[in-house]
């Protein structure tokens, strides 16, 4: 999994490439909430659209970057979501519960 | 080898009529990895294609593929409590229709590990739409696989998994697909 | 476990200077199937992620996928004369430099058969470049690989190929890439 | 491997998909020859673009096709060679051998 981050208007993207499974999760965990935590940016955008494969453990730490923005009163969006990241999505039933865009561009304006 | 799977079963209930009946199968492939979170993407891999070669569609393939590696990240996580270089097993075999039954074509996996005795209580997830981490696996595995089976077995857990093909009319129905 | 391959030796000449340390090697993955045309694309599938996981580029990622599927038609085609559901075990370890060598990092796959004993006179392709099909499996191998060595061991046919990572600028000088 | 075969100005198109490998290179073997001595098509394109994996038997059924149009005066018309196909032409030294081009377009203006 790599992860590359780069400054958008009024915030900050993580592009993920790769697979979130319970080898590289613990990585983009700790991206996501510095950028949240630490960093306290008013948007996070995370950018899914190379992302091969997710599992539980990937969907834990998305969920783990959600209460954390909720928390600082920002906000966690996601776009570029595959078919297989989709899936996930619905099968935790969490796809109402997340901010999600199709492109990068629905998301910036978002 | 027949997989005489006993013990804890958690099945997941799906009347097809299918009976005890056991259908044929036929070793496709066997692997040999370690906990380590790092071999799961080989996993992931081998069992993409087997499912291809049994022809399974995408969506039946990304299912299987998840079940297997939510399984294995389980036992790595709680049966060997995440130290890697303990040994897991699986092997993934070709079901097909025996004379005597009426179980379509279809893929077993069967996942072996010598970590510490799995709990048939604990063996649950938590409410699904809940905003927490954790708890999900086993809800993955159970609404993608047909059948789930835990057991042990000289001291070892064994853990099946079965995925039948393109059901009939009447069992898609009930799977809402 | 060491991996000792003695008798036909048909190691692709590379003078590293690595003499006779060995480097230290950590189980990837063991994988056991049939002699089964359909089982190879499993297996590509496997070694892919694993030249993925030790950081091969893609070039040389295909080129390992390319010699183990080859050597794996070899012993399908000829160590078993094509004839299905006969044995095959294909283990795959990492190589780390030891303490005593300048082993670079590494991907070691083994391949192990109970077919019939390789002659090593036959051990050879045609001419490149030449209009006629066939005898292209070897040529590919000892290409891509930088160790490739035939043995025979317990009536078992083995074979060994290693490929480095990251050569140095010499060693890549030599190559040709 | 899926071969789908569809009609041209002056020849057919196959379409390969897959893999051609020890499995499935007899199937491409068996329609390209099919084409080439039976059917007497003055031109077979070979549209290699979905060729996920081909290996050395599938470069013998290449070179097996290559002889039969030969013999019959009639053309075999390579294109939409990936990365790993073109690699293994090189391997084999028979990249010069082959009529190769990189388009559809291109392959049927020829
Ligand atoms: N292979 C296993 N060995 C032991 N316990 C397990 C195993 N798989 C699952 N469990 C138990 O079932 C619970 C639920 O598993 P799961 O739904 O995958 O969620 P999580 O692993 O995130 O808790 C785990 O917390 C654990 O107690
Ligand atoms: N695993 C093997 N067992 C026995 N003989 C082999 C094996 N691999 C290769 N050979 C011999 O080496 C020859 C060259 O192999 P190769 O270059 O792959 O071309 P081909 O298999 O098309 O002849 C084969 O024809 C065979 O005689």
């Amino acid at each position: 999994m790599q992860i590359v981050v780069r400054l958008a208007i009024g915030g900050t993207i993580l592009d993920i490439a790769g697979d979130i499974d319970l080898a590289h999760s613990p990585a983009m965990r700790k991206a996501l909430l510095l950028e949240i935590k630490e960093k306290k940016t008013p948007k996070v955008f995370l950018n899914l659209e190379k992302v091969r494969y997710i599992d539980s453990s990937g969907i834990a730490s998305l969920v783990e970057g959600l209460k954390a923005s909720r928390d600082q009163g920002s906000r966690l969006i996601l776009y570029g979501l595959s078919k297989t990241v989709r899936e996930v999505m619905e099968l935790s039933r969490l796809q109402k519960i997340f901010e999600i865009h199709d492109s990068e561009a629905q998301a910036l304006d978002s | 080898m027949g997989v005489p799977v006993r013990g804890v079963r958690v099945t997941k209930n799906r009347s097809k009529g299918r009976g005890k009946a056991q259908p044929k199968s036929e070793m496709l492939v066997k692997l040999e990895l370690q906990s380590n979170p790092e071999a799961l993407c080989l996993v992931r891999a081998t069992i993409e294609r087997a499912a291809e070669v049994l022809h399974f569609r995408d969506t039946e393939a990304r299912a299987i593929v998840r079940s297997v590696d939510e399984a294995l990240a389980n036992v790595i996580r709680h049966a060997y409590g995440g130290r890697a270089g303990h040994p897991i097993e699986m092997s993934c075999r070709k079901l097909q229709p025996g004379p005597q039954n009426s179980a379509q074509d279809g893929i077993e996996i069967l996942l072996k590990d010598s970590g510490v005795p799995v709990k048939p209580s604990t063996l649950k997830g938590r409410p699904l739409g809940e905003v927490r981490p954790g708890g999900l696996g086993l809800h993955f595995i159970r609404q993608s696989m047909d059948e789930v089976e835990f057991s042990r077995k000289k001291g070892k857990n064994l853990l099946r998994m079965v995925k039948y093909l393109s059901p009939t009319p009447l069992a898609a129905a009930s799977e809402g697909e």
